[in-house]
């Protein structure tokens, strides 16, 4: 599997509905010892309704500037999900399926949360 | 001392680095057909580009990224290849211009037909960024590009009544006989011609070259903040020039042999030799810069190695794109097409392009991850945005103006 | 590419025949261009009279303005007029002053080249005139 | 950027279309695309980074991007499969990432070593430093 399978994969929820596309994917440095460095694991798929300008990051920080260019994109990504990969349906062997679906309902999912930067 | 000698060198060179083939003939074009009342475009492009560079320089000092990693890593693969294609080709054909510039002043100290010396001045840049050091090649460049200070000169010996010429920059109007469309495509041009993107390509990758650390930051801005704005000053004299003797005469310029005429006939032979001399010299520190940048564009989208400072053999694919682009440039100018329309187009297409370039410098300059404590200013965002919407602006209007008209005409 | 198709929008329009108007127009366009170039050489040649001008420049830009007149009278002559008397007029009166533009340049050139100071004082009078007539031409015919 | 055990990173964000250095500050290739496989307890984690235009073309979409990856395919050496540099050679993850060893070793860019040999290398002057 490759990052590429994940990133801009539609996500419906235990209903299915559509919650978004996958924009990115949050890892923890604490996967297999690899090396000098623990691998970067999953932790969680950042879903948000378009993939345009989240590569800016603004979806992601709070505090970084320039205004206008803040407001432009967090307007595009208005809601922002943290999706637990715990919650992801992985039972199917091979290539996961398409679009990813949920074992919850999107109302359970938290958004706040995502609007921090990391590290 | 040295520091000092270091910094003075420096801004000698942004000085002669500023002005290309593309500030010559657009000032020269626009001074002879709209006197200085087109000024401010050049004013508010030095701004732009003082603004940028600085930016990105400093991102470079703090990150060690050169433009072209920030494209594509904050743009993704897609938009950032789309992105490649158009900077690649704009740099290219300015190069082609620059190899067209070297060409037509050589003509004009030789008389020798300017298609003649156009593939002895494509190998000669050629030679220089495949065998010369950086620092050599900027310093004799920058250097000699401040013979166009003779523009100035001559400005002072027409002895014009300056303030009828602060007049027309301070009051700006279109003088009669051209329509506004046309007037807004000349401030476009002046205006991209001010921004090239090549600029901050080649300033960016320059100091990730030689190894610029935060400490380097305030060379950096001092070499800005000083250099551009003084080579944008030999942009208005060049334009004052023009306005002075040209305007009157009803010459409107399309070649490079107008662009001088006015300080032959302020201050002799002498002084339009000089001029010359700084044609060559900028159009052909242009052509290194641009052929270099092409080569910086298309290593950093792919993470090639680049750069001058290692053995040609140690970054091949980068020195293959060098030497493609100096092929295609040669023979874009060897098809016969007129330099100076290939020049008039590159300038109006760099605005063009300008946003898809000044973005992404904006947002990392922004970004702690890469900036640290060294992250844009409030007067450096507000600064940033208001060029932001400015360059958005020029771009979505420069092709419509240019097909409404006719390219200026 | 999108490069090329915007050169070729601007500069390929081969257009059928104008109305009389913008024929008109094409005109004065055409005499404002060719005056600049008859107006370049003048110039040139004035400075270099002064001993301002280096040869070499003077040829170049001499020849270039003999090569932007040319092209300037090609465009225009490629032009289909409408079929009305003033129209016919207007481009024979113009297109006269192009050609003798054109001799003019040529003979200061090649005056010039041979330093010959006469007939460069003669070429430069007969231009000065087609000068005249094209400013003239122009303000009569603009606005 | 220093990297602890435990921190958190955006892999898109933070990883992806990054720069790959070497120990001597060599640049390698661009991070083109991530491999990833399922632990034991069916999480993703990175294995290696993916690189060249077999990993570059499928992330452009489209038909540039087939076409890209079909010239990737035509490209490689029979059977050879996508270039990638194992996770556990990576020794940080900042502006750039950096791997514990040298270019030359890590065998992953057959055309820059064909190009040095057949074009560059025939070039007068291309084995010294520019005076």
């Amino acid at each position: 599997m490759r990052a590429s399978d994940l990133l801009g994969r539609e996500v419906l929820d235990r209903d299915g509905i559509r919650l978004g596309v996958v924009t990115d994917l949050r890892c923890v440095l604490d996967g297999p010892l690899r090396g000098g460095l623990c691998a970067p694991r999953v932790e969680a798929l950042l879903v948000s309704r378009h993939r345009t300008g989240s590569l800016l990051g603004y979806d992601r920080n709070e505090q970084q500037g320039p205004w206008l260019l803040r407001v432009l994109v967090r307007l595009l990504h208005r809601r922002l999900t943290v999706v637990p990969w715990t919650v992801v349906e992985t039972s199917q062997a091979g290539p996961l399926a398409r679009p990813l679906a949920l074992r919850v309902a999107a109302a359970d999912l938290p958004a706040a949360e995502g609007r921090h930067t990391p590290g | 001392m040295k520091q000092l000698l270091s910094v003075a060198l420096g801004v000698l060179t942004a000085i002669g680095g500023f002005v290309d083939i593309g500030d010559l003939v657009t000032s020269g074009l626009v001074g002879s057909r709209f006197g200085l009342s087109l000024a401010w475009a050049t004013l508010v492009g030095v701004v732009g580009i003082c603004l940028f560079a600085e930016m990105s320089g400093r991102v470079a000092a703090v990150s060690g990224r050169a433009t072209f990693d920030l494209v594509r890593e904050r743009l993704g693969p897609r938009a950032g290849l789309a992105n490649l294609a158009a900077s690649f080709l704009i740099t290219v054909l300015t190069f082609a211009a620059e190899v067209g510039g070297i060409a037509l002043a050589l003509e004009l100290a030789s008389s020798v037909n300017y298609l003649l010396w156009v593939p002895a001045a494509g190998l000669a840049v050629w030679l220089v960024i495949w065998r010369v050091r950086f620092s050599v090649l900027e310093n004799v460049f920058g250097l000699l590009g401040l013979a166009l200070v003779v523009f100035a000169v001559a400005l002072w010996k027409l002895s014009p009544s300056w303030s009828d010429l602060a007049h027309q920059v301070l009051a700006p109007h279109n003088p009669s006989g051209e329509g506004l469309p046309t007037y807004f495509y000349y401030a476009i041009a002046l205006f991209g011609a001010a921004m090239t993107p090549y600029e901050v390509f080649f300033f960016s990758s320059g100091g990730v070259e030689e190894h610029w650390t935060k400490r380097d930051i305030r060379t950096s801005r001092l070499n800005v903040f000083v250099g551009f704005p003084l080579g944008g000053l030999l942009s208005l004299s060049i334009a004052a020039t023009a306005a002075l003797v040209l305007l009157p005469r009803n010459i409107e310029v399309d070649a490079l042999a107008q662009v001088g005429l006015p300080v032959a006939v302020a201050a002799g032979k002498l002084a339009l030799a000089a001029a010359i001399l700084g044609f060559v010299a900028a159009t052909f520190g242009a052509a290194l810069e641009t052929g270099l940048s092409s080569g910086y564009a298309v290593a950093q989208y792919f993470g090639w190695q680049w750069g001058k400072l290692v053995r040609p053999r140690e970054a091949a694919r980068f020195h293959l794109v060098v030497l493609a682009s100096t092929i295609a440039a040669v023979a874009t100018i060897l098809t016969t097409i007129d330099p100076i329309k290939v020049t008039e187009y590159s300038v109006v297409f760099s605005a063009v392009a300008l946003p898809l370039t000044y973005l992404p410098i904006l947002v990392i300059s922004n970004d702690r991850d890469y900036m640290g404590d060294k992250v844009n200013g409030r007067v450096s965002n507000l600064l940033g945005s208001v060029f932001l919407v400015l360059v958005v602006v020029a771009a979505v209007a420069a092709i419509p103006l240019m097909l409404a008209t006719k390219a200026g005409q | 590419m999108i490069a090329g198709a915007a050169v070729v929008a601007v500069t390929g329009c081969v257009a059928p025949a104008p109305s009389p108007g913008a024929f008109e127009g094409k005109a004065v366009q055409t005499a404002k261009a060719a005056l600049s170039s008859v107006d370049t050489a003048l110039l040139a040649s004035a400075t270099a009279v002064r001993g301002r001008l280096p040869q070499p420049y003077l040829e170049t830009t001499l020849s270039s303005a003999e090569d932007s007149l040319s092209s300037i009278q090609t465009a225009f002559d490629s032009v289909q007029p409408p079929a009305t008397a003033t129209s016919d007029r207007l481009r024979d009166t113009l297109d006269t002053l192009l050609s003798r533009g054109s001799d003019g340049l040529a003979q200061l050139r090649i005056a010039s080249r041979r330093e010959d100071h006469a007939v460069v004082a003669e070429a430069t009078r007969s231009l000065q005139q087609v000068a005249d007539g094209l400013d003239r031409f122009e303000q009569e015919h603009s606005g | 950027m220093t990297v602890a055990a435990g921190r958190v990173i955006d892999l898109h964000l933070h990883l992806l279309d990054r720069q790959v250095v070497d120990p001597d500050g060599r640049m390698v290739c661009k991070v083109d695309d991530l491999e990833l496989e399922l632990d034991e307890r069916g999480r993703p984690y990175v294995t290696a980074i993916l690189l060249g235009p077999r990993a570059l073309g499928p992330r452009l979409g489209g038909r540039l991007g087939r076409w890209v990856a079909a010239i990737g395919e035509r490209l490689a050496e029979r059977d050879r499969p996508v270039s990638r540099i194992d996770f556990s050679l990576v020794t940080d993850i900042g502006s750039a990432i950096a791997v514990s060893r040298p270019r030359g070793r890590l065998d992953v860019i057959p055309l820059e070593d064909w190009v040095e040999e057949h074009v560059i290398a025939r070039i007068p002057g291309s084995r010294h430093e520019s005076e």
